[in-house]
């Protein structure tokens, strides 16, 4: 294995080591408990305390993240205190939903971005640029959850397309689940698809201008197959950064779509159990979520190695 | 185009910690599990009027301490098990005794059970209880069965009609007819799905697009546009709920009647029910809702007068009042705060809206205390008991109302005990122990088609067995 | 634009906008109210200028938060390289593990929701996006003759942080702080919308749109108008910023 | 008919300032196994002139005048026959090497384009071409060589790897732009040594871009001087650099410090700066930093005159410049 | 005779590779390999070299910019890499350089006035009204307007941009400069005015210069002396005119060959 790649690793680790730290001590410093949650106003203070004792609220901080720490790897994440099952079933249940989710909105928000960016580079100062730039321009002004709302409003309201929330669960087949994150996924990839629109285009004009652009068309080969052939990898780099960082912007506004669509996914989940004080979950997903986003970075950073030759010998 | 016998049902949270009515007290778990899943000795109908159910009749002893319950015979849990007096020992037993989440733990400990034979049970309370029988018929006194309540919160066993079919965390709950019932033939619906929309455009959305059939308890603010729907139908009923915006009855200057009083001078209850509620509410003048037994209108104790409230404080020395109201998450609290906020204003009174969590909720302002005002909807049936208590979160402390509870409590003809909670009634208003605002209205929105539907709820339940599609 | 209706609701809204009416609910745009009333009867178009406040409140102090710290870490990271970059930007991958969503999340469940905690939480997001535009562009002046020209006078890592790699790093972060602002904005709607963001009663367009949203199906107007204030806004500072790096392109402004 | 030839090419840039006319009415011709060298300050022209060959000039520059190739009108051809002609028949050799590579991908593949698009070879075959080629322009393990990327190849070798590109489809026409300027003169002197050797080797026509008049010197018959967009003086090297007439060039070949030379106090100057291209003077654009201006400078382009066999000048004061250099023989 | 005024004493400079494999020891690269020089006052010494050879790396030790792993820099006697922080500021009154890149060497935020008041600014304790004289005085010794003084360096052609490099070089009459590469980017026209204005201030102020280039003609023309490096090695040194007339090391003949 090379020092690059090991290097990347060691960090890794020692960002979700730290993520885990900060977590928990955040959620340590929470007001209020499950147990009076869960039993609400009217419950005799035995109920409630007999309750915290059965969640094992009353353990010493430090027991608990221990425990935690040993639960993350051996896949026991405890107990859910709202829904009294294993957090690890309640968790992949979640992500049967908002992985294929952010991964649809991340598919969207590629293909629409490279395809408009590129179109709108290769159009450079054409009325097909200054079109696809306004109406990138739009597509960043605006709120998603409100464009969400748009959505509903007009395909499932009016049109009656769609469902307008929920999630039929892919055992309904993957269609009709594919059907309710249609629309999701559409209003997350808008201004997704519209920020890197603008980073692609103006990563594929600054490769334009390039030497070696020049070399490849004097040696005869056409503008498209130029585009293709030299432009588009050595353009992909900043384009890739971006939607690493993209792709964490993304899994947190799943938190605000999944409450638009009220979608079953971990976002809605981390939403709710903070509300609930159900801090065993909270915490798992959290640390999912940030380790999704260092590992997603780490992928960019490993990708950057293999699209850029140059990139593995300088961080060597 | 959905089967004639299947119906979806949408409701804004989860029932949680699970699907065990003993286990937790959220409402959301009886309106899954209650009559459908769970049955209990009794039932109460949307009238109010307790009937029998798991039993077939009671009778009472003179002194309201001894009910010996006659027990439907021949009924059968999901699980194949009979049911008889000893479940219901076993349920009562289990709801009381140690280590209890029941909500009403306190209540079922202070009760005896005895097993007379396998269809009689007698039931001796310690506590005088007039309303008995209505305790029975809710959800903290289900009849379990014995070796499979420790998992009912996942996999409920009762009595009822319905057996649960699968819970999608955080989507649904469903339910299918159960065909070992009594009468299982009488029952229209074969599967009742609940789907659980948090969010108050994404409830409207779903049921405008038609995902859901049935919407009780819908936020206000969405009504309106189903008013005018020819494809829907609204039920609009009465509640047990009180709104109020409470009062820390030990801080200053909240401690100064007066003060209290110029703060409800100042609040014209018809622009809160407006404003909180879209105008579905009825107006209070005293923690009692219009209905119940022995109610009396107070509304008129504590009118709105908005100049009567400046010159109470200017009475009560009071210049420049700045206080905070702690606002729950509920749209109702939020919404009311705002315009509180503004009319209190009008008089002089600076009121700074905090909103918190429920979380927060509960530790600062109910557990600790810690709050000038709040906005909140006390939804049990009888609770003016709570004024009694000296360690409650309202800081209300009242000899007179303390000696005036404990005669209501042991009087049993309904016409003294009427007589009686009207004076407390009208105590309470007089204290102005909070600013009393409104008895809240329950708007059901519901496919135009679909028939049964309870319109008033005196407690929170969905009746399936009577759903059906027209 | 949208400064000028911030500074004109200190002196004038067409309505007071705090106060409640509730006899003309829910108006429709005409008459006296010209952008219509939400459902308390308050004046929209007044509202809205108050709102105005808000937004730009949250956005200078966001930016603000992460402009300052961001570029304090990313000058510093230029500066000493070694192992202080190192972990300054392990810092930075570590920052950009929680969205501005997530910690506002977690903030607002710990102090309370409110306006401080969520421009707090965006801000705190922006400090790595901003510690990373600075380091980049910082590590590019120090790599210049000129700063070399300036240690042959015996100037230490300091004064040349101040007196050159300061100066050629701030047009980027200018333009840089455009763009977030105008993120900011949409992040404070955004959290606005699930309820943690400014306060009642107290405006913001974000916290407008999301308690318009129940009523989209029957008073459009409240929808539409913080919507298009946001979108106008945004399109504003996102052209200002293009304008803005025009302006300081060097390729344009000099004659390299 | 010769290879090459360009008839009063103008080219027209749009810059921020308005048009700017960054080339004038520049004629030659070009004959194979011939070598024209083009001299002339930064900025003078010259890479655009070299552009202009292949059609691939900046956006929005307009072209007037005429370039054939073989009598064939390449001003105006169609973008897929010039696609045709680059890299097969006329080929080109850029400046900077540290940049004219892409870096994501291997040397083998870029050299190996050309081949496949011209001469429709497979993979394999290319790359056995490619290895070919990379051996004649002395890459050493050529084989093992061809997969790796840019950034692994020094300065010199990468511009080896140019060169190799640009002839592997055996150009008529070799248009090198200044190939040398970024080497150290080691390497320069290798690479130069090579062109040569192709040149005389394969009888292509040689277009070779310099500022450096040594390196013209060396290699060019003929020497083009270019300076603010037109052709101020052209003719034998050996006659332009003995005999320099215009002003301009007179200056420009005694500015430069030379080895060979005594070592001299000062070294003579032009005086002022190379003027910009968007407000050049309608006139001559030398005239005002030259110390023959007379108003008539000013007014308009002067021709061009001849001054001896095919060696040309443009300038309307030779005869004072003339009168000068015999009345102070250097 | 008199000592020199630097002295460069068995200089090595070795860059540490990054690793390839992470269990091999990194790389090393010795860019200096043991230099001997020494320049007496008033005299020019040239470095010439092929690219890689080592010559901004002796440039950067001779400056103080860069610590060498071994050997010494004797500046009028005095180890600079041996002496105080403080001592050394002072010193380096007395060293300027002069970099290859005039676009890249001028901060493009400040003017020209306060590119050139830096170094006085920072090594002396002029006054301001002093100091701006002096600047003045130095951006008219390399033949620029007073006027010039407020003007960015955006406004000046590559030529007089380097002018403006020298004048920051000179403001503080160092007695020695560093020019590394000083006119291989600009154009043969404007690279004889920067050499004419050279030997001028060399006259004017007897500068002593370190003279890099690649460029033979362009030591020849300025320097008293030449020292060729190769692969971070002095293989051959002596006035140009004999060095160039007759090279010994093979190294410096194909050199000289090549220029020809
Ligand atoms: N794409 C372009 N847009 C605008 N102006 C340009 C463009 N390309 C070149 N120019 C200008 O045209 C003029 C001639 O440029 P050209 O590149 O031909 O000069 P050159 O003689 O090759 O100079 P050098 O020796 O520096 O390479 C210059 O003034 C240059 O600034
Ligand atoms: N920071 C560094 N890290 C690693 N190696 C370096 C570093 N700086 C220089 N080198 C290496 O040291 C050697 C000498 O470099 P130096 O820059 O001194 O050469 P130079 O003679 O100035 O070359 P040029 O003429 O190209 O400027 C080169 O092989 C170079 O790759
Ligand atoms: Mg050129
Ligand atoms: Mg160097």
């Amino acid at each position: 294995m090379s020092v690059f790649l090991v290097k990347r690793l060691i960090t890794l680790a020692a960002t979700l080591a730290g993520t885990s730290l900060v977590v928990f001590l955040v959620l340590e410093i929470l007001p209020g408990n499950a147990a009076q949650i869960l039993m609400g106003p009217d419950a005799s203070p035995e109920a409630v305390q007999a309750l915290a004792a059965r969640l094992g609220l009353d353990q010493p901080a430090t027991g608990r993240y221990l425990h935690w720490l040993a639960g993350l790897f051996t896949g026991d994440l405890g107990t859910s205190y709202a829904y009294s099952s294993p957090v690890s079933e309640l968790i992949a249940e979640r992500l049967t939903l908002t992985v294929p989710l952010a991964v649809l909105a991340m598919a969207l928000t590629t293909v629409i971005a490279l395809a408009a960016g590129v179109y709108a580079a290769s159009r450079h100062n054409k009325a097909g640029d200054l079109g696809v730039m306004a109406l990138s321009q739009a597509g960043i002004a605006i709120p998603n959850f409100w464009f969400a709302i748009l959505l509903i409003l007009v395909f499932s309201v009016h049109l009656r397309w769609f469902s307008a929330v929920g999630f039929p669960g892919w055992e309904e087949g993957v269609w009709p689940a594919l059907q309710s994150l249609l629309l999701p996924a559409v209003s997350l990839a808008v201004v997704q698809s519209a920020i890197l629109a603008r980073i692609t285009r103006s990563a594929v004009l600054d490769v334009l201008r390039e030497d070696f652009v020049r070399t490849a068309r004097a040696k005869g080969l056409s503008r498209r197959a130029t585009l293709w052939g030299h432009v588009l990898r050595n353009a992909m780099i900043p384009v890739i950064t971006v939607m690493g960082l993209q792709f964490a912007e993304l899994l947190a506004g799943t938190i605000v779509v999944e409450t638009v669509f009220n979608l079953p996914g971990l976002g809605r989940l981390i939403f709710q159990s903070i509300a609930n004080r159900d801090l065993v979950v909270v915490r798992n997903c959290v640390m999912l979520l940030a380790a999704m986003v260092v590992i997603v970075n780490f992928v960019v950073d490993v990708l950057y190695a293999a699209i850029d030759p140059r990139v593995k010998a300088a961080t060597l | 185009q959905r089967r004639k016998d299947t119906l979806v049902l949408a409701m804004a949270l989860e029932p949680s910690p699970g699907l065990d009515p003993t286990g937790g007290a959220a409402s959301s778990i009886a309106e899954v599990t209650l009559y459908s899943v769970y049955e209990t000795l009794t039932k109460i109908h949307q009238d109010g009027s307790v009937k029998p159910l798991l039993a077939e009749s009671w009778e009472v002893s003179p002194d309201l301490t001894t009910y010996t319950f006659r027990l439907r015979k021949g009924v059968k849990f999901h699980n194949g098990e009979p049911f008889n007096a000893h479940a219901v020992k076993f349920s009562f037993d289990r709801a009381g005794g140690e280590g209890s989440t029941n909500k009403d733990r306190r209540t079922f400990a202070s009760i005896t059970t005895r097993v007379i034979d396998d269809h009689t049970v007698v039931l001796l309370t310690k506590e005088i209880d007039p309303d008995f029988p209505f305790l029975l018929g809710q959800a903290t006194a289900i009849i379990v069965e014995p070796k499979s309540a420790p998992t009912n919160a996942t996999q409920p066993v009762g009595t009822g009609p319905f057996r649960l079919e699968n819970w999608a965390r955080g989507v649904s709950v469903t339910l299918v007819r159960w065909d070992g019932y009594r009468n299982a033939a009488g029952i229209p619906l074969r599967r009742a799905t609940f789907r659980f929309i948090p969010d108050p455009a994404a409830q409207a959305a779903a049921l405008l697009a038609g995902d859901v059939d049935v919407f009780a308890r819908v936020t206000p603010r969405s009504v309106p546009q189903f008013k005018d729907n020819p494809r829907f139908q609204l039920l609009v009923g009465a509640s047990r709920a009180k709104t109020i915006l409470a009062m820390n009855n030990k801080r200053k200057p909240l401690d100064d009647v007066r003060v209290r009083r110029a703060i409800a001078a100042a609040i014209d209850r018809k622009a809160v029910i407006q404003g909180a509620a879209e105008g579905y509410g009825v107006p209070i003048g005293s923690h009692y809702v219009p209905g119940a037994l022995g109610y009396v209108d107070t509304t008129g104790i504590n009118p709105y007068d908005p100049a009567k409230a400046t010159a109470l404080l200017k009475e009560a020395g009071v210049t420049g009042l700045d206080l905070t109201i702690t606002l729950p998450p509920t749209p109702y609290a939020r919404q009311g705060g705002e315009v509180i906020a503004a009319m209190l204003s009008r008089v002089g009174i600076r009121a700074k809206l905090q909103n918190v969590e429920w979380a927060q909720w509960l530790s600062g302002v109910y557990g600790n205390r810690n709050y000038d005002m709040t906005i909140i909807s006390h939804v049990e049936p009888f609770d003016l008991g709570n004024f009694a208590k000296p360690d409650y979160y309202w800081n209300y402390q009242s000899p007179k109302f303390d000696d005036l509870y404990d005669r209501i409590r042991k009087t049993q003809k309904p016409a003294d005990r009427a007589r009686l909670l009207g004076e407390a009634q009208r105590l309470v208003a007089q204290d102005c122990v909070h600013a009393f605002l409104y008895q809240p209205q329950w708007v059901t929105v519901a496919n135009r088609n679909v028939k049964g539907l309870w319109k008033d709820m005196p407690i929170f339940v969905n009746d399936l067995s009577a759903l059906s599609w027209a | 634009m949208v400064l000028l209706a911030a500074l004109l609701s200190f002196a004038w809204t067409p309505f007071p906008p705090l106060d409640i009416d509730m006899d003309s609910r829910l108006l429709p745009p005409g008459g006296p109210h010209w952008l219509g009333t939400d459902p308390y009867g308050r004046d929209e178009l007044s509202l809205l200028l108050l709102g105005a406040r808000s937004s730009i409140v949250v956005g200078v102090v966001a930016v603000g938060i992460g402009l300052t710290l961001g570029a304090l870490l990313g000058l510093l990271a230029s500066a000493l390289r070694g192992w202080v970059e190192e972990v300054t930007m392990r810092l930075a991958d570590f920052g950009f593990a929680f969205p501005a969503l997530l910690s506002a999340i977690m903030l607002t469940a710990v102090f309370g929701p409110g306006m401080v905690i969520a421009m707090v939480a965006i801000g705190l997001y922006n400090v790595p996006t901003f510690a990373r535009v600075t380091r980049a562009s910082a590590n590019a002046v120090w790599s210049r003759d000129f700063v070399l020209a300036a240690r042959a006078c015996g100037k230490g890592r300091l004064a040349i942080t101040l007196e050159h790699v300061l100066p050629n790093v701030a047009s980027v972060l200018v333009v840089q702080a455009t763009i977030r602002f105008a993120i900011a904005i949409l992040a404070e709607a955004a959290l606005a919308f699930l309820g943690l963001g400014t306060q009642p009663p107290q405006p913001s367009w974000g916290r407008m749109l999301s308690e318009a949203q129940t009523l989209m199906g029957q008073a459009w107007w409240l929808a539409l108008f913080p919507g298009l204030a946001i979108a106008v806004t945004v399109l504003g500072l996102n052209l200002l910023g293009d304008g803005l790096r025009d302006l300081l392109d060097p390729r344009l402004a000099r004659d390299r | 008919m010769p290879l090459l030839d360009v008839s009063d090419l103008s080219i027209t840039l749009r810059t921020q300032r308005g048009p700017a006319r960054a080339v004038r009415d520049v004629s030659f011709t070009l004959d194979r196994g011939e070598t024209a060298g083009l001299v002339g300050e930064s900025g003078s022209g010259k890479t655009l002139t070299a552009l202009a060959l292949l059609g691939l000039l900046p956006e929005g520059a307009q072209v007037t005048g005429s370039i054939r190739l073989e009598g064939e009108e390449l001003v105006g051809a169609s973008e897929d026959r010039l696609c045709d002609l680059r890299g097969n028949r006329i080929a080109m050799v850029f400046q900077e090497p540290m940049t004219a590579l892409n870096p994501v991908h291997p040397v083998g593949r870029q050299v190996a384009e050309p081949l496949r698009a011209h001469k429709g070879l497979d993979a394999a075959a290319a790359r056995k071409e490619v290895i070919a080629l990379l051996d004649r322009v002395g890459i050493a393990e050529a084989a093992r060589r061809v997969d790796q990327y840019p950034h692994q190849f020094s300065g010199g070798q990468r511009q080896r790897i140019t060169i190799a590109m640009a002839l592997a489809c055996g150009p008529d026409l070799l248009v090198a732009d200044e190939p040398t300027t970024a080497l150290d003169v080691m390497v320069q002197q290798q690479i130069l040594g090579l062109v040569r050797e192709l040149v005389r080797e394969r009888g292509m026509a040689l277009l070779l871009v310099s500022h450096n008049l040594g390196v013209i010197a060396d290699n060019a018959a003929r020497t083009m001087v270019m300076y603010g967009g037109s052709v101020v003086e052209s003719g034998p090297t050996r006659d332009v650099f003995a005999r320099p007439r215009m002003p301009y060039t007179l200056g420009l070949v005694a500015a430069r410090p030379r080895l060979t030379t005594q070592q001299l106090d000062r070294l003579p100057t032009i005086a002022g700066t190379v003027p910009d291209l968007a407000d050049l003077p309608a006139g001559c654009p030398f005239a005002g930093r030259c110390r023959y201006t007379v108003d008539a400078c000013f007014v308009t382009s002067p021709p061009p005159e001849i001054v001896g066999p095919s060696h040309v000048a443009r300038c309307i004061r030779l005869d004072a410049v003339q009168a000068d250099l015999q009345g102070a023989p250097a | 005779m008199s000592a020199p005024l630097l002295q460069v004493e068995r200089l090595v400079r070795e860059y540490t590779l990054p690793r390839e494999k992470l269990f091999t020891p990194p790389g090393l690269v010795r860019a200096l390999d043991g230099v001997d020089l020494r320049i007496n006052a008033g005299r020019s010494l040239g470095i010439v070299g092929e690219s890689g050879s080592g010559k901004s790396t002796l440039a950067r030790l001779v400056m103080a910019l860069d610590r060498p792993t071994s050997g010494r820099v004797l500046f009028d006697g005095r180890d600079l890499h041996a002496m105080p922080s403080g001592d050394l500021r002072q010193a380096r009154r007395d060293f300027q350089m002069v970099f290859q890149d005039p676009y890249g060497s001028l901060d493009p935020r400040q003017t020209v006035a306060r590119i050139v008041d830096e170094p006085l600014a920072a090594l002396t304790d002029a006054t301001r009204d002093a100091r701006r004289e002096r600047v003045a005085a130095a951006i008219e010794s390399v033949g620029l307007r007073r006027a010039d003084m407020d003007k960015y360096p955006h406004e000046f052609s590559g030529g007089q941009r380097q002018r403006i490099a020298i004048a920051r070089a000179i403001v503080t009459r160092p007695r020695l400069v560093v020019a590394d590469e000083p006119v291989s980017a600009l154009d043969v026209s404007v690279q004889a005015q920067m050499l004419n204005l050279m030997s001028d201030l060399q006259q004017a102020f007897g500068v002593t210069y370190l003279l890099i280039s690649h460029d033979l003609s362009v030591v020849q023309h300025l320097c008293d002396d030449v020292a060729v490096l190769w692969r971070g090695r002095i293989v051959e040194q002596g006035p140009p005119s004999t060095l160039f007339a007759s090279p010994r090391h093979p190294y410096t003949q194909a050199l000289v060959a090549a220029a020809l």
